[in-house]
Parts: structure tokens; C-alpha cells; sequence
């Protein structure tokens, strides 16, 4: 397997194809965030709406141009997020974020099952200018989180 | 006709990706620099390193030689109509930038009534075009702001030449300043200059000529132009990164207002007041890019050497085989004229539908083959041509038929490798 | 203790008026660069130059690494927070520039209610020191002219230290910025760092520290300093010619509005509005010095290894050879504290009664002693002292005791060439 | 002679001594002009006046700060162009001109007679950063010169 096919796998071309979560419906849950992100190498850019319902990651939902990397990542991360806690999403964060500091190496340990699909991004971590496309939807992710979360405290203070 | 020069360039002897040869089209980024420039450098600081126009020793004398020599091979290429003329800049963005900053300075009322000439405000206009890189647009949105003035632009067409037809309505009494680019970094198309002069001097309007992507490739007469002032940089004409050159006519450069200051630019200092140089010492504060001066003069050496008209000639010919190669690819949108057009640089601009840019580059690049992606610092032109990212091949001289074609067999092989229907 | 390091310097090896051997003292004004730096740029060069940040293919990856690396060296050089927080610039008066027009810029509103912290106007005062080289002198005078901010200064005395019984009188509350230098290129007296940024804090002003004398040869610990910006070059700290640094607080950076607009530097751009990026790239307009850059992490690695505390003892055991050698010479005077002082960097500057400068230089020129005359852009401090010009000695890690002792027995040979009366 | 000494010939000295002219006195003359110039490099300086009586150059007076071969420059300057016409005065400068532009070579033809002690300063021609020390008066002479002219024009219009 090249470095090329290594990296765009075809776990990674059927998510930028079906691109989970895609669509930026409203949430009707108790705390909804919402973050823009752009990446200004390229002007690519993810609108990524959360919904959290206490301390579980409920709904994703996202709209987006970009290349097939950024797109596949947060269809996989949609995947892998929604219907868990905060604190695994970024414990699975952190091992992503791990993995593509990695070389192009797999992390050798069990963050590798908890990545599932998010795995098969192993390949960009040989691509340095191609890290922050897999990153993208996390960034917007995890700031999205923040503000549902502080929606939620100002909505349960003022609510 | 130029020969193969590749062994001039140390760079491109190297493999990249999987061993292969490399493909270099991303010139119009940054080129690579040719032995004579490397070694010209490297002996000036083996030899002659001191500081310039300052010290009283051997050194300091060799090293002023070794830079005013430079600014002659500059200003010989340009054709300035002297030296004095070339100002330099650490790039062409810098370059831009000091015209813009000294008319706001002129503006705000710096060098009295000799610099009124470039005073703008409100009810002023200042008129830039759609094809602007960045480095020439937003530095006067800024002035604009800063001014009062409002800023107007002459739109393209579909296949991105200026609609000339605008300039009537769109420049008009009410202009100071005409900022456009000699030849565009992404559809490559070379601006009728001496429409925009023309005009410009019936409203009275400087003019300020982006020549980055000219001066490297085409023959550039700055006084043939008619233009007022011109601004490059030195590694895209083969020289070193570092550097850039401003060139002006004396009798404005001698009045725009400086807008960065410090050491070797003034006359007489106190600690209530300053007194400037004339051009161009008083834009060249503190310790100048001295080296890297000597670098683009050696680079203004190899292409005078090469000729500008052979130089021209060549790149003209790679672009035909890409532009015309291009076409034939199914999926594959061709950004400004298609085919021979006559106006046109060596730059092939594109498009593939399905596949982002960033894709499209990564499968190029396994293949040897390096461009650029993304928007190339012209978000408006993109805008223009309803895309948010395009895939760009660039020449020079050392560029060859067989890069041509690695781009093209590369290109064709994208939409596939991505699944796309055809 | 440093060893014997000419050898890592191929210019210092050649011959120069008269077959002579070089006696380099002009360090002050630009140094010499090691192999280590020479080699790093002509590698870069020659096999990885590509587009910073902006290609997709290898060589730009390459090319990326190397310069982002190369922050990361010269961060840790000054022990900057975080690599983020050093901008790259054209040289330290580049740098200065920077702040000064930012500054400017937010006073005429740019940035928005982000940036107020920077607002300066009448009523407000700028705070520099009568030691100042020009490029922390004209910055500020400008700015203040700009804003209608006053332009006020700390003496020195005598010697040429900072009379700091004035921080507490002439910086107050409407003080909004104090801009010191770190070493005096005049005196080599060294700055009390720590009393100008305690009562710049007392009052809420902004410090801006001119570390071009002082990076290169002594410790430097941003963050112990306490000040809020910081300016070196390139040139003198053994790196090349073409690039500076600016350090400053990454919360401060951030919000400081650019004052070069160009290509990099932006979020997004339409024809009406553009949005910045963060630093340091908000500042890093156009294409940057890479190779340059590349150098100067280069040479802050090669000081780094040396040991900054090595280096500055080498050249104050120079500068005390000198120092006392010159105070034994009739009819040369000393500018600055005499003898063995603690808190001087390894220069000397004389004057020579009854010669000018320019004579004193040549005839140390013809005896292979390269040294600076002049005003070494510092005229208010000359002024100070009575003189217009003087002769400058000044030291680096190649400098050796012969050097020294060659400078003394040329200074002492001059009065006599002039015919001066004993 | 090392170069040196080539450059610093006795005459020079003496005239660095001496200098001609020295004393910004009054001149009671039909048209004088005043020029105030700078060499930037170093802050050296010098206010030259001249006072014509038709198209001769009938006094030169100045003050001045500087190198000895800026002091001297003018002094020999001084020597040589009072009393003779303003053309005499503009051929010895670019007689002067040429010299320094010789690398330190005597010009070879009957201008070298032209020039009088300033042929002295034949040496400096090897040292360009103090070429411009030696030009100093001159630009101030023939600068003071075009005022003095205007200033006669002047006078004669108005007077
Ligand atoms: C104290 C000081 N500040 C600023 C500068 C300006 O540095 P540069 O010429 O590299 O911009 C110098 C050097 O000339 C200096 O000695
Ligand atoms: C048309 C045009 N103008 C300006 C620039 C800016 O040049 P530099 O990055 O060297 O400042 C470029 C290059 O990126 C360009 O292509």
C-alpha cells in the first residue's frame, strides 16, 4: 500500500462520501452549541451544532466544504461522539490528536480500538499540511461543546 | 530558444515522494534558485560581509560596492532610469505596503506640502482590480479606511481579463491612485497596461503596478510602462526569499513619506525631530537585506544573461502544452483563457470537478509532481470564477516538457483515483 | 570559557589591506556567521526550498518545518512562552516598527475595542531614553506626532547610564508606553531592565524592549525581564542579513492590529473587508525570509551550545583589556563608564582629541583593524557626551585578546600620525 | 608611500591645518549665495558662502566640522576658485570629480596641472566611503554658487 493509498483508505472515501451528521438541523435539546471553524490554508470551513443532553453527547450535526480528509473526519467523528459522555469525546480526541502526531503510525495500544473508524486517518499523520484538514471538525467539536456548555449553566441560572 | 537548465538549479536534482524525479510547477510560489545566485551569496558572506555605509574599513567598502552593484543589475532589468530608483524591500508585499503607508502618511499630513501630491481622503477613490493578489488589494482597503476614501475595482470577465470597459466609469476625477497587477497569479493573464496608464493620467491618478508575477517571466520596461511605481520580489525571479525591490520614479520616491524609521534613513536626528534622506535611503532604515540584495542582483544578472525575450518565449511554449493539455481532460476546468491565448503567462489554473483542490494536490504530489493549492492570496478572483479553491501549475525557465507532462498524465488520473463519475 | 572559535568563521580567515589579518571589531554593527549558519541556509536552499505553509507537496512541508523550527530555536533562546510568540521581521528596526505603527494604527481605531489598549492621543505621553539608537527613537517620535502624544526621555549621565531618578518624575499616569534599549551600542552600558519595568507597571504603560546589543552576547529571559516586547536582529547575533525578530506577548500580539497587509497574514478577504489571523501570522505579511530564518535558528542554536553565560564572559574579559587599555592612551577618551565595569558589554567607543573619526578609522583600516565610526545612529547620545562622532571597538564570540591589543596599539598610533600634539 | 600616506599627503595636512577661508564673515559683494550641506554618513557638516562679482567667484568663506580631508578639501577648494570665473571653477570640479573617481591614479593629462594642491588628494580616490568627505565643499560651492546667481537675478529684477 503506498503512502497515498495508506492515507486516503477507503473507510475514509465512503465517510466523504456518506457524510455522517451532515445538515445543520436545529436541536431540541437542553443545551445546543454551535461553533464555526475555519481552516485559513485553504479558506475550508465546518459549521458543527452540538446538542448535549447533561453530561452526554446527544446529536452532532454539521455543514461543510472541504477536502475529502476534513469531511470523512467529521462524518467518523460524528459517529464515534454522539450518544457518549464529554469525557470520552476527549479522551477520544486526545488519542486522535495523538494519532496524527504519530507519523503515520498506528499509537500501538488500545487507543487504537477506541479511534474505530477515526483510525484509519493514520495515514495523514505522514502529511503535516494535511493534519489540520483531519483536525478541523474536531476543533469545531470540542468548541462547540464549550458553549452548549455554557448555554447550559446560563440556561439552568436564568432558566 | 533557452537550453536545459535544469543542472543550474541545484534543487531540482533532488527525488522526492517514492524516489521519483521532481516535477517542480510551483514556481510562481517561490523559485528555485540557480548556482550563480547560491555561490553569489555565499562568497559575499565567506568574503566580504560588513556593514554597508557605515564602517571606514575594507569590508564596510566591499560590501557597499557589492550592494549598489546589486541595485544596478536590479534597476538594468527593469529598465529604472537609474539606480536610485530601485528601493529595497524585505518583499513585494513589503514593497506595496511602503507605497500605501507613505501615501496615509502623506495623507495624515507628513512631509508637508512636497508630499501633498499624495494626499487622499474623503471623496477621494482609490482603484484596485479583481485580479488583485492580496499583497495588492488589501494594503489600500486599509488606506481606504484609514483615508476616508472609497475603494472602487474593475471586474474580470469570465475568462479573467479586465473588463476594460469599466475603466472609463470606474476611474474617474475623483482618483488618486490606480493599483493594479501586471500579470495575474492565478489565470496568469497580462494586463493591458498601457489602458489603465492612459486612462489614470487623464484623471491625474498614480499608478502602482504589482509586477510580481512579471518581472520573473516577461520582459519588463518600467519607463515604457509609464507606469509610477512597480513592485516585485526576489525569490519568484529566482533570487533569494528575504528580499524585494520597489522601483519608483525618483521625483515621487524623493516625496512619498517614509512609514518605517530608524537608522541610515535620516539626515539629522534630535530628540524633537527628524530629517529624511532622499530616495532611496530614507525607506531603508536599519541594517538592509544585504546578502540577499546581492542575490537578486545575481539573479537579475542570469535572467538578463538568458534574455528576457527567450525567457518569455519558453514559458509561453510550456504553457500552451499544459493549458492545451488541460482541456482534453474530462472534468477538468481550465481557470481564465483557454488554449494558445497570446496574453497569457506560464501558469495553468484548475478546477477539477469532485475533487477538492487539497486532493488534488496530495495525488500530484505522490507523483512527483509539486503545485500549489488553495486560493493563491486571490480570494476575490476565486469568488469571481464561483470556486473556493483551485489546483495551479507554474513555470520558469528551467521548467520542461516532461514536467508539462507529468502534470497533465498526473491530472487525469485524479477524478479516478477519487471515484468520481466521469 | 569559550575556545578558540575564528575557525568557525570562513570570513575572518582572509586577508585585508596590505595582506594584513583581519582584526574584525565591528561586530556591534553586523557580525560574522559561522559555518553552521552559512551551511544551514545553502542546504535549505539547495534541497528543501519550497512554499512556506502554503504548497501541498513535499518540498513545501519541508520547507515549512524548517522555518517553524527554526522559530522554535530562537523562542528558546530568549526563553520566549511559546514559539507563537516570536514574529519574524526584516530586521530589529522592522520590529520596533511593528509595535510603534500597531500602536499607531489602534490609536486611529483599528481592532476595535480588542485593541484599546494600545490607544494613544494627547494628554498620553511615550517614554524612550537619551541612549536610544534611532530605530527606538523615530518610531516613537513619529507615533507621537501621529497621535499628538507627547515624546518625553530619561537622561543619562556622564557615563551614559540612565539617570533613574527620573523614571519616577518623567514616566506617570499619562505614560502609555516606555521604550528602552537593553545595551547601549554607544557605551555598552547595560539597561536596568528591572527599575524601568517596575514603574512602567505602576503606572499601566506598555514596555518595549530594544534587545539588539543585548540577545547576541548576553542571557536574555524575556519572561524574567517582564517587559511586553522585544527586538533583535539577525545580523548581529551571527545569523544573516534579512531578518529580525520581534518577541512579545502572545496576549498582546494578538490583539496588536498589523501595520503590513498582504498575503498569510488574513482570515478571509472580499474586495469591502478583510479578517486577521492570530500572531504571529497576522503580522507575517507576504512571503516571509525563510532561508533567513532558517539562519538565524541556525546561529541561536550555535549560541545555545556555546552557552550564553560563556559568551558574555568572553567578551567582557575583551572588552576589559580594551576598556583599560584605551585609559591608558593619552589623549583618548573613553564614552562611558571607564575601567572594569560590571555592567558593561564587551564594546568600546572612544573619541581621539583633536582627530576626527573618519581619520582615527582609516588609519586602523590600514593596520587590518576593521572598527565603526560615526554616530553609530545614536547622534542624542553623542550630543550628550559633546561629540558629533566617535571610534567603536566592538566584540563577539570570535573576538580575541590580539584583537584587542591590535586596537590599542593602532588608537595609540594615531595621534602621532596626525601630528597632534602630545 | 603605503596607501595611507598616499592618502595623506603633506599638502593635506597643511591645508587641514591652515584652512582657507575659514570664517563665515559678512560679504559685501553684488551676489552672494550660502549652502549648508551634511555627509549623513558621519554628521559632518560645512556652511559655504560665496559672493560673486559678475561671473567671478570673488570670495569664498566657510565653517565647518569634519575629517581632514573634508577640512582640507575646502580649504584647497578656497585656494583654487577665488577670483576665477564660475566656468574656470566648474571645469576644476569636474576635474576634482574625475580624479576621485580614478581609484587613486593621477588623471594623466593637463587637468592634473588644473588641479593644484587638490591633485593631493589623488589617494583618497582608493577609499570610496571617503570620497564623499573630499566632495563636501564642492557640493557646497557650487550649490552656494546657483544661489548667489539666483540672488543676483533677484537683485537685479527687484533692485
Ligand atoms: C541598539 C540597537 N538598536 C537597533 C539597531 C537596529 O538594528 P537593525 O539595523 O538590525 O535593524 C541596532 C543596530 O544597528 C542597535 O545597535
Ligand atoms: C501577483 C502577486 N502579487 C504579490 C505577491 C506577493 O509577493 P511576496 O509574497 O513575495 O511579497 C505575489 C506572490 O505571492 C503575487 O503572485
Amino acid at each position: 500500500m503506498s503512502s497515498l493509498e495508506q492515507m486516503y483508505q477507503q473507510v475514509i472515501m465512503d465517510h466523504a462520501k456518506s457524510r455522517h451528521g451532515a445538515g445543520l438541523v436545529q436541536l431540541d435539546l437542553p443545551a445546543v452549541g454551535e461553533s464555526h471553524q475555519v481552516n485559513t490554508t485553504c479558506g475550508d470551513e465546518v459549521t458543527l451544532r452540538v446538542g448535549l443532553d447533561g453530561d452526554t453527547v446527544s446529536s452532532v450535526r454539521w455543514e461543510g466544504q472541504g477536502c475529502s480528509i476534513s469531511q470523512a473526519s467529521i462524518s467518523a467523528l460524528t459517529e464515534l461522539v454522539e450518544g457518549h459522555s464529554i469525557e470520552e469525546s476527549e479522551e477520544v480526541y486526545e488519542a486522535f490528536r495523538a494519532l496524527m502526531g504519530n507519523r503515520g503510525e498506528d499509537l500501538g495500544d488500545d487507543r487504537d480500538d477506541m479511534l474505530g473508524d477515526a483510525g484509519a486517518f493514520v495515514g495523514v499523520g505522514k502529511y503535516p499540511a494535511r493534519i489540520k484538514c483531519a483536525l478541523l471538525g474536531w476543533m469545531a467539536l470540542r468548541d462547540a461543546i464549550a458553549h452548549a456548555q455554557a448555554a447550559g449553566v446560563e440556561g439552568e441560572t436564568h432558566g | 530558444m533557452l537550453p536545459d537548465l535544469r543542472d543550474d538549479f541545484p534543487l531540482l536534482a533532488r527525488s522526492v515522494r517514492n524516489g521519483k524525479s521532481l516535477a517542480y510547477l510551483d514556481s510562481g510560489a517561490t523559485a528555485q534558485r540557480p548556482h550563480a545566485v547560491l555561490n553569489a551569496m555565499d562568497e559575499f558572506d565567506r568574503l566580504h560581509n560588513g556593514a554597508v555605509a557605515r564602517g571606514a574599513h575594507l569590508l564596510a567598502e566591499e560590501a557597499t560596492e557589492a550592494f549598489e552593484g546589486a541595485r544596478g543589475s536590479v534597476a538594468r532589468l527593469v529598465n529604472a532610469a537609474s539606480p536610485e530608483e530601485i528601493v529595497w524591500t524585505s518583499n513585494a508585499t513589503a514593497a506595496l505596503n511602503l507605497v500605501a503607508n507613505g501615501i496615509g502618511n502623506a495623507s495624515a499630513g507628513q512631509g508637508g506640502a512636497a508630499s501633498s501630491l499624495f494626499r487622499v481622503g474623503p471623496g477621494d477613490s482609490i482603484v484596485v482590480t479583481q485580479a488583485e493578489h492580496h499583497a495588492n488589494l488589501i494594503p489600500w482597503q486599509q488606506l481606504a479606511a484609514r483615508t476616508g476614501a472609497t475603494l472602487r475595482w474593475i471586474e474580470v470577465d469570465d475568462l479573467g481579463r479586465h473588463r476594460l470597459e469599466q475603466l472609463g466609469s470606474v476611474i474617474d476625477e475623483t482618483t488618486k491612485v490606480v493599483a493594479f497587477t501586471h500579470a495575474s497569479n492565478v489565470t496568469g493573464v497580462v494586463s493591458d497596461v498601457a489602458a489603465f496608464v492612459a486612462r489614470a493620467r487623464e484623471v491625474g491618478a498614480l499608478t502602482v503596478l504589482d509586477a510580481c508575477q512579471s518581472v520573473p517571466h516577461i520582459p519588463v520596461d518600467v519607463q515604457a510602462l509609464g507606469v509610477d511605481f512597480a513592485a516585485f520580489s526576489g525569490h519568484k525571479m529566482l533570487g533569494p526569499t528575504g528580499i524585494g525591490a520597489l522601483w519608483g520614479r525618483k521625483s515621487l520616491l524623493d516625496v512619498l513619506p517614509p512609514s518605517v524609521f530608524g537608522g541610515g534613513a535620516i539626515m539629522t536626528v534630535t530628540l524633537e525631530e527628524t530629517t529624511w534622506h532622499p530616495a532611496p535611503t530614507r525607506f531603508e532604515a536599519g541594517t538592509q537585506p544585504v546578502t540577499q540584495a546581492v542575490g537578486m542582483g545575481a539573479a537579475a544578472e542570469y535572467l538578463m544573461a538568458l534574455g528576457m525575450e527567450d525567457v518569455a518565449e519558453h514559458e509561453r511554449r510550456i504553457a500552451r502544452i499544459i493549458r492545451e493539455g488541460v482541456s482534453e481532460i474530462p472534468g477538468v476546468r481550465l481557470l481564465g483563457p483557454v488554449g494558445d491565448a497570446h496574453d497569457v503567462l506560464g501558469i495553468a489554473t484548475v478546477a477539477v470537478d469532485g475533487v477538492h483542490t487539497h486532493d488534488v494536490g496530495q495525488v500530484l504530489d505522490d507523483l512527483g509532481v509539486a503545485v500549489r493549492v488553495g486560493h493563491h492570496c486571490a480570494q476575490p478572483l476565486h469568488k469571481r470564477f464561483g470556486v473556493t479553491g483551485s489546483t495551479r501549475a507554474s513555470a520558469h525557465v528551467y521548467t520542461t516538457e516532461e514536467d508539462a507532462e507529468r502534470f497533465l498524465a498526473g491530472l487525469a488520473s485524479v477524478r479516478e483515483f477519487f471515484g468520481v463519475p466521469a
